[in-house]
This record gives C-alpha cells, structure tokens and sequence, in this order.
C-alpha cells in the first residue's frame, strides 16, 4: 500500500463521514465536560473541506491536500479544535514537503510534526486530558513500529490503536487544559472530546488504506 | 427545545441579519465573513477595539459596538469561537492608523482564533494587542489549569477601555486601561435551569427541580459546585464571598455593581440580587457608586445571574461615565 | 420552581429595594405605600405621568421613570393589579399643578382601581385624567368582551407621552398624544413556554413540548390558538398578518418596529424574529424607520414575543427621539 | 337568629378562614381561565382584615364592620376583585346604614345593594361569566324566600344555595367580562373564580349563623 495523494484524499473524506456519523456523539462527550460543540464544529470544518476536495487539480501532492485541509479548518471550525487541528495539519503538510508519497518514515514525521504543532499552540503536556493524550502515544506507537522496519499499514495501525487507547486512558484523568479544567475532580470519568476526534482520525487513515 | 429559529445552522446569520434591520443608525454589518463594524469605522487616528467570541451570550458582543465602546464585534457560531479570517477582516475594518485593541476571552479556543489573526493582521503592517478577560472567581487553582474564564466583567472592560480609546488615548494607553479594569473586575455566577445549544438539541448540563450549579460558565460549563435551591440572599452570599476575598475588596473603596442576568432569569429575581448584594457591600464599608443590572452577558435561555464587582477610582469612573451609543449601552448621547 | 427570590410574599418589595439600590440617581422609591417616583418629582407646571399595575412585566413600569418618560410607577403584586392608594399616593407625589395622566393597560382591575384613585385624587383637586391603553389584536371580538388587552404597546405610549409632556404640553394635549400613539399602536404575542407565579408556585398553563401559544397574553393568559412549533418566520407571519390588517397598515407608511421578549427568549431569537418582521414590512411597502428590540414588557421568565408596529408621523418619530433618562431606556442625555 | 354585629364579624372570620383553606383552588380555577391570582388575592384581603376586627370599639353596628371591611378589601386586594368586592361591602354597609341588626328585609336590601355596587363597577350582566353569575341568582332567592315571610336563616340559605348552583352555572359559559373574556370558547368548561368565591362568602354567611 502507497501513502500518495489518492490515499491522502480518501483518508480526508472518510474523516468527514466518520466525524458526521460521530457528531452527536462528540457533542456528548463535550458537553459532560466541555460546551458540547465539538462534533459540531468537526463536522463543519471537515463537510468544508469536500467540496475543495473536488475542485483538486489532478496534478497534486499529499502536501498540498493537508495544507488545504489545515486552512479550511482554521478558517471554518473555529473554537480550540479549530486552531489546534488546522496547526496540526499545516505542520503535517510542511513535514511531508513535495513529496508524492509518504514512505514509514515520513509518515513518522508527519504524526510528530502535527503533535508537535498542536503543542505550540496549546501548550498541552500529556496527561493534561487534551487531544495531545491521543497524539502522543500514536507518535510514539508509530515510531516504534517504523523503527522495527515495518511497512506504512502497521505503522499506521500502531498509531491509530494507541490513539484509541490514548483516548480511552483520558477518562480517570482530571482536565489541566481545556474547558474540562474548570471542573477539576468532576471531569474524572469522562473521554476528552478532542482525543476521540484524534483517534477516529487516525483510524480513519488506517481504514482507508486497508479498503483501497 | 423550543426556540424562535429557523434552521439551526442559520441562527448566527439570521440574528445578525436582524441586528442590522434594527440597528443600522449605529453598525453596518459584513456577511462573509461575518462581523459587526461601527458604522463610521475606522475613526482616523483612534484605536480600533475589536471583540468577539462565540454566539449566544448577546447583547455580548455586536450589542456594544458603537460610539465609545466597541468599534468591531466578531460572532461565531453559538458558543464557539470565531475562526481566525472574520477576525482579520474586522481588524482591517477599524484600523485607523493608530492600532487595534483585541479584547478576547480567556478560551482556549478565543486566545488561538485572535492569536492567529492578530499574526495575520500584524503581517498586514497592523499594530495589534490583545488583552485577555479572566474575571471569573470560580475557577481554582488556576495556575494548573487553562487559567480563570472570561465572563460578564468583560462588559465593563469594553465599556471602560472603549472610552478611553474614544477619547484618544494612544494603543499603549489603551491596553493599559484595559488591563487595569481587568485586573481590578471579580465576578461569580449561578445557574438554576440549563440552556441549550440550538444545533445540539438538548440541555447542557442536567439540574434537578431543587438543584443549581454555583460557578456556572457563560457556556454552560459545569461550576464550583452543586447544591440545594436556597433563598436568593444565601445565593448572594455565597458568589459574593469568593469576589470579595480575591481581590480583596475592602472597607473604604468604590465600586461599580454589576448584577448580570443570564438570559432565562426575570428582571424582577435580578433586584432582588442586587438588593442583597448592595446590602452586603454597605455592611463592609465598600460603597457602591455605579450600577448595571440587566441581561448583558447571556447564555442563551440560561436562569441564573452572575455578579461583578469593579474596584473604581476616578479614571474608570469617568469613563464609564463617559458618553455611550450602541444597541444595549447607551447615555449621553 | 426555582427562583432567585426569597420569600414569596417578599418578591415585589425586595425588587423595588434593590431598584432604589441601584437606580437612585434617577428615581426615589415609597415603600408605604409602595411607589416609585422620578428624583425631582413633582416638576413643577410639567404635566405628571403615572402608570402602574401588576409586578412580572419588569421594566414595565418601574423601570421607565425618569426624565421624559414616567414620573412615577405603583407596581402592585405579581400580575395583580395596584390598590388605590398607591395610586393616589404616586399621583400626589407628581402632581405639579398641571395636572396628571395615568396610563392605565386594559384590564378590569387596572382600570376599576385606577378609577377609584382617580376619583379620590379628583376629590383633592387635582385633575387627573386617564388613558386605557388596548393595543392587542389578539383578542377577538372586543365589542362583546373586556375589550383588548394592555401590552407591549404600553412602552411606545409611554415614551412618547413622556416626551410630549416634558416638552411643557397641557393636559389636554398630553391626552390627545397618549390617545393618538393608543390608536396608531397594534400588538400580537406567542409564547413558547409558560411563566411561573412565584406565589403559585405552579406554571400559568401548560403547553406540550411541541406546542405554542399564539396570541398570548402578558399575564400568561391563554390566546388565540395553539399550535404546533412552526420555524420563527412563520410564526413571525402568523404574528405579524392581524397586526397589519388591523389598523389597516399600508404601502407607504412608516413605522417604528417594536420586538418585545417575555423575559425568557434568548436576545439572538429576538433578533431573528425582527429580521423576518422587517423583511414582511420591507415587501409590503412599509418603511421601519425606528426600532426597538428586547425585554421591555415581560411576563416573568416565559419564553415568547411579541411584535408591535406603530405608525408614525413626524411628531411621533420627534417625540420618540426626545432625550429619556430611565433604567431601561435612555438616550440623548 | 339574629344578624347583629356580632354575626356579622363572625360572617368575616369564617369568610377568612374559608377564603385561606380555599385558596389554592380559586387560584387554579383562575389559572385555568384567568391570570392564576383570584384566590392569592382574596386571601390577603380577608387575612388583612382580621387584625383589624380584633382592633373594633365595643359599640359598634353590622354596617361599620361591613365599611371596614370595604375600605380593607379595596386597599389591599388589588386586581379586578378588589375594586369590586369592596364596592360590594361598600354599598351593602350603605344599606343597613346604622341599624343594630339586619332583619330580612334589610338582609335582602343588603345583598341586592351589594350585587348592584359590582354591576355598578364592572357593568357585567348575567350570563357574562362573573360573580354576578353567583350574586344575582342569590338576591333573587332571597328576595322570594324574605317575600314568603321566612326568617334570616331562611332567607341566608336560599341565597347560598342560589349562589353555588350560580357558581356551577358559569361553567358551559363563554366569558364576556374579564379575563376569561379573552377566551373566547375556550372557556366554557371551566368555574367562573369570582362566582365561586362569591358562593364561599354567601355560605359562610349561612353557616356561622347556624353555628352561633
Ligand atoms: N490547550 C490545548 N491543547 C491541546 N488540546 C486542547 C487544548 N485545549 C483544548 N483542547 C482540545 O480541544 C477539544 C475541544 O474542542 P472544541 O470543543 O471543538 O473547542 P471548544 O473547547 O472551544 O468548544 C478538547 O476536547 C481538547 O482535546
Ligand atoms: N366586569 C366584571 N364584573 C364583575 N365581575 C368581574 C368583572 N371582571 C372580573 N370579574 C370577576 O373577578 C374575578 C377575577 O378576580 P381576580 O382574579 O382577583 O382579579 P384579576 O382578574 O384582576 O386577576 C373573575 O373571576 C370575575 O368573577
Ligand atoms: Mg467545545
Ligand atoms: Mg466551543
Ligand atoms: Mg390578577
Ligand atoms: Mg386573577
């Protein structure tokens, strides 16, 4: 399986139907600990997103596909999500470079660079009960897995489960970034939104590349 | 959910569109992307104050652009943050050469969306400055968390610096005054009934028929604590308590009142608070020299009402004082 | 029910003490009896303006006394009308020899108690006049009943009288403005959700989750028709057709637009329901040349409207814009 | 029996006491067709009018207590009802003027005055769907059973009796005065709360005689 920008495109338009079928269910999370707007505002930012995809020259990188993500995302979800996952995307698009496919490695480099850009601008530890506790342990899953010098689909695989135990491991955790951290003790026992966004993202990026 | 909408994806857009029907004396209005401009911005040589935030805690904010306060307001969707382009927009909108003022809620989600626009707007050769609203008391411990929130003292943070701005104070001045409102304003809320975000459907967070939250967010954001109904004085007490203690507020100073009604709540309840509130202040030797009372920082449907004190001497009197003309805050003129 | 209110019993006089905490730049305030009174009452040679009735409709009508407006208020108990005394008490007290109109809204226990005041001020010498205030086209058939209900309208008689009287009009010329705004003023309402009594302790009616009230009264007394909930521009239309059919309002004229909130409907939903109400007039050929959108006559925390079209001449859109200095509405001082 | 002075402060005592007891129902009744207050109103008239009897000379006549309890009843009740009661007690203590006691006659004069002060006030007609519903039937009654040469008990229990089946009367009507008036058919099914409270009055009239 190729990482190029076919697989890029299909990643990003199973995003939207996956956040689309999630909606209501991230509105939920959000609105036990947060404001309950985050299925909304990720629904808005990526159904955005579809109709640029359309309008793609035929001649284009995965780069150039995560940078308009990165933008109509800044420009459309608003709310924290908004500036953290359009961050994450432009830093993304900036790793991968020119490049018309993305081999383990620069897969590697994109996951870091988009955790790495989340926490310039949220200055989120892990543990802090944010996206970042979803982010991080993908990076590192997936750097492991590359490291062991295995191919795209395994490394993609590694992350998106450690994404997803990631988001599961937020629900013990008191919030210190967030809306959540407003409410100290009483957060415990609730997913953080943004890190079960972050692992229906990178599951939907595994699936994609299993289905093609 | 019973609301007086049309689609809940057009809400932001059809009530500004309203506001425009209604106010063009006042504001003109830009609808891609949406804001709210003073109607003969950008004034030369004045500062340019922006704000913005997510819809639904109206009149905040599109009802204090106008003479002497705000110059732009940004709307986004209900209770999300405006994304970074309207905001841009709008700061292009009110410069007049001497620099804009970005007076922005702490939310993570407002501190990134004005943060990025106000890189964009200084890549533009714009002089821009924010100042960040936290006057909540309820939140603890704040230095491990995303820091208090921004809520009703915000109003008079804009009322205040928007003077200043009008009567030509420079960007540095302005932003000096901004902070001092900020860092001399405590408020506390407490919701009885929740509200509910048109697109979700469904109530933010569940009370029972005897239950309110004490410490309730402008979003519906769960607060301090959970307790019993009690007579309105007790509920006074306890949100004046932790205003009072934190900065602290003592026996010998002025102060502005500000009893804010969260959107559900009769005016009549919110008297009956200030009544209370007034009475505790008197007791302490603090004086109360100005007043608001009214619906100016809302959360939707929301019952419940927060109060904020504001430590006054005689420059923030004055501008208060100072005349005002915008939808919902106006003298003098 | 939850409230932010102590004891029952107590709502009305707890209220008032907090407007006097609050507001004593503008209004003084009797406790026994209960009324409110402007600062510098009685202007001497002015005609004084009184009116009055039953708490829950707040600002309505404690909250409109003051320069160019109201020169005093009797609220009574929650939605029951005031005792004479009061009433004669207020109108003593603005009485500065150039005699006194009340501005009395159509209800049998408003009026008789009015009336009663009236003959007992008259009996002191004072000439006390009265205008009946009935501008809801929700009520049918008014030969043959009570007649139509006091409501929202009250604010724009109101203003506008204010004015005509502080600009130095006699008596009788107070009565003619008073009576002309009554007869060029048409209202109709809905509400969305019930309003509770704090002494009932129990919802006004009951409407189903699905359910709406057109044609509601300010007392949360049923209207016309229930209906399903219907998207807000069709209901804004249901609203809007007997208003303009009514006087008749035609082509060419023009209007100033009054969108009123019941006290629990959001300010984003009010202006969503002016922006079709304009649009209606727009089509129609009527100009809104004024507006007014918020909580002005409310019925405690219910959720609804209510619109109201005036048509205006020129004296009325000068006397609008007259200078008021009031609690819930000020301009041009 | 006798309807002296001491009869008639106990006719307002037990008015009171009734009027407390029912005061929850006259409020529904009045939600029902109403603004929700008729029994709230009428409680606070009455229990304002207790102390006051307490405070009464030794000497003094059924039509001064009937006075005192007009001018308390239009200075405390408010709304439609007070205005209208009061003038009721008003004029009805005009009737028996200074008399120590009221004789069937003067009873019969004392509640035909009374029904004219509120039709005096309201310009209700039978068949309006107000008090007056109650009122008249009452005086009509009593006028017959006082023309048949009965006593005061007698002529006391024909306007009761008239009075609730007056009150029961108003229920398949359409309202033409007050509130209700608003309603248009939507009232019909529902008690008329002032012909109900006039019922309570007129039948503790009755009953603290009965009692004495
Ligand atoms: N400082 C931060 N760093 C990383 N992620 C954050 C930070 N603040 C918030 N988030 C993430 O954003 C999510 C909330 O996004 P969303 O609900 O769309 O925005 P908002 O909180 O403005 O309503 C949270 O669940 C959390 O994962
Ligand atoms: N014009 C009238 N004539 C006679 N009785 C009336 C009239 N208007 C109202 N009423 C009576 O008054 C009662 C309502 O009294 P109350 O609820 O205390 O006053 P309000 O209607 O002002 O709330 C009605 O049930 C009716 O019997
Ligand atoms: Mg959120
Ligand atoms: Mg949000
Ligand atoms: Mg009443
Ligand atoms: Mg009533």
């Amino acid at each position: 399986p190729t990482l190029d920008t076919a697989w890029t495109v299909r990643w990003i338009r199973r995003s939207a139907e996956v956040l689309a079928a999630n909606r209501a269910a991230l509105n939920t999370l959000d609105r036990e600990i947060g404001d309950g707007d985050h299925g909304e505002n990720m629904d808005r930012g990526f159904q955005a997103i579809l109709p640029k995809l359309d309008a793609l020259p035929d001649e284009t990188t995965p780069g150039a596909v995560l940078k308009l993500v990165a933008t109509t995302l800044i420009s459309t979800v608003g709310g924290a999500a908004g500036p953290l996952y359009g961050t994450a995307f432009l830093k993304a698009s900036g790793a991968v470079g020119d490049a018309e496919w993305v081999d383990a490695a620069a897969l590697v480099s994109l996951l870091a660079a988009a955790r790495d850009g989340i926490v310039l601008r949220g200055k989120a530890d892990e543990g802090d009960k944010t996206m970042i506790d979803a982010w991080t342990p993908a990076v590192n899953a997936a750097l492991s897995a590359q490291a062991a010098g295995t191919g795209v689909d395994v490394v993609l695989l590694a992350a998106a489960d450690a994404a997803a135990r990631g988001a599961q491991a937020t629900e013990p955790l008191v919030a210190r970034k967030g809306r959540a951290s407003y409410l100290g003790e009483r957060a415990i026992g609730h997913r953080d939104p943004g890190s079960q966004s972050t692992s229906l993202l990178l599951r939907a990026a595994f699936d994609v590349l299993a289905t093609a | 959910m019973k609301k007086l909408i049309n689609d809940p994806k057009n809400v932001v857009n059809d009530a500004v569109a309203g506001f425009e029907a209604a106010h063009g004396d006042i504001v003109r209005i830009s609808h891609d992307p949406v804001y709210i401009v003073r109607n003969d911005a950008p004034v030369q040589g004045k500062v340019g104050i922006v704000s913005g935030g997510g819809s639904g805690h109206e009149p905040l904010h599109g009802g204090f652009v106008g003479y002497g306060m705000l110059d732009a307001a940004v709307p986004g969707a209900v209770f999300t943050s405006p994304t970074p382009d309207p905001i841009l927009a709008a700061t292009q909108a009110v410069d007049g050469g001497a620099g804009v003022l970005h007076i922005v809620k702490n939310y993570t989600g407002d501190v990134l969306n004005f943060e990025t626009a106000a890189d964009l707007a200084s890549a533009e050769g714009i002089d821009v400055r924010a100042v960040i609203i936290n006057d909540d008391v309820a939140v603890k411990d704040s230095l491990y968390t995303a820091g208090r929130r921004g809520v009703a003292g915000t109003v008079l943070v804009e009322k205040i610096t928007g003077a200043a701005a009008e009567r030509g104070d420079d960007l540095d001045a302005v932003v000096t005054v901004a902070e001092k409102v900020n860092s001399r304003v405590r408020t506390m809320g407490v919701a009885l009934t929740p509200c509910v975000v048109p697109h979700a459907g469904e109530p933010s967070f569940v009370l029972a028929d005897d239950e309110i939250e004490i410490g309730i967010g402008i979003h519906g954001e769960p607060g301090r604590e959970r307790i019993k109904l009690e007579p309105a004085d007790a509920i006074v007490d306890r949100l004046l308590g932790p205003i009072l203690e934190d900065l602290p507020f003592v026996s010998g100073d002025e102060v502005l009142l500000f009893v804010n009604g969260m959107g559900g709540t009769p005016q009549i309840e919110l008297y009956i608070v200030f009544r209370r509130a007034a009475e505790v202040l008197k007791e302490k030797g603090i004086t109360v020299t100005r007043s608001l009372v009214g619906n100016y920082t809302t959360s939707l449907e929301m019952a419940g009402t927060s109060i904020s004190v504001l430590k006054l001497d005689d420059e923030l009197t004055g501008l208060w004082d100072a005349p005002v003309q915008t939808a919902a805050l106006r003298w003098g003129r």
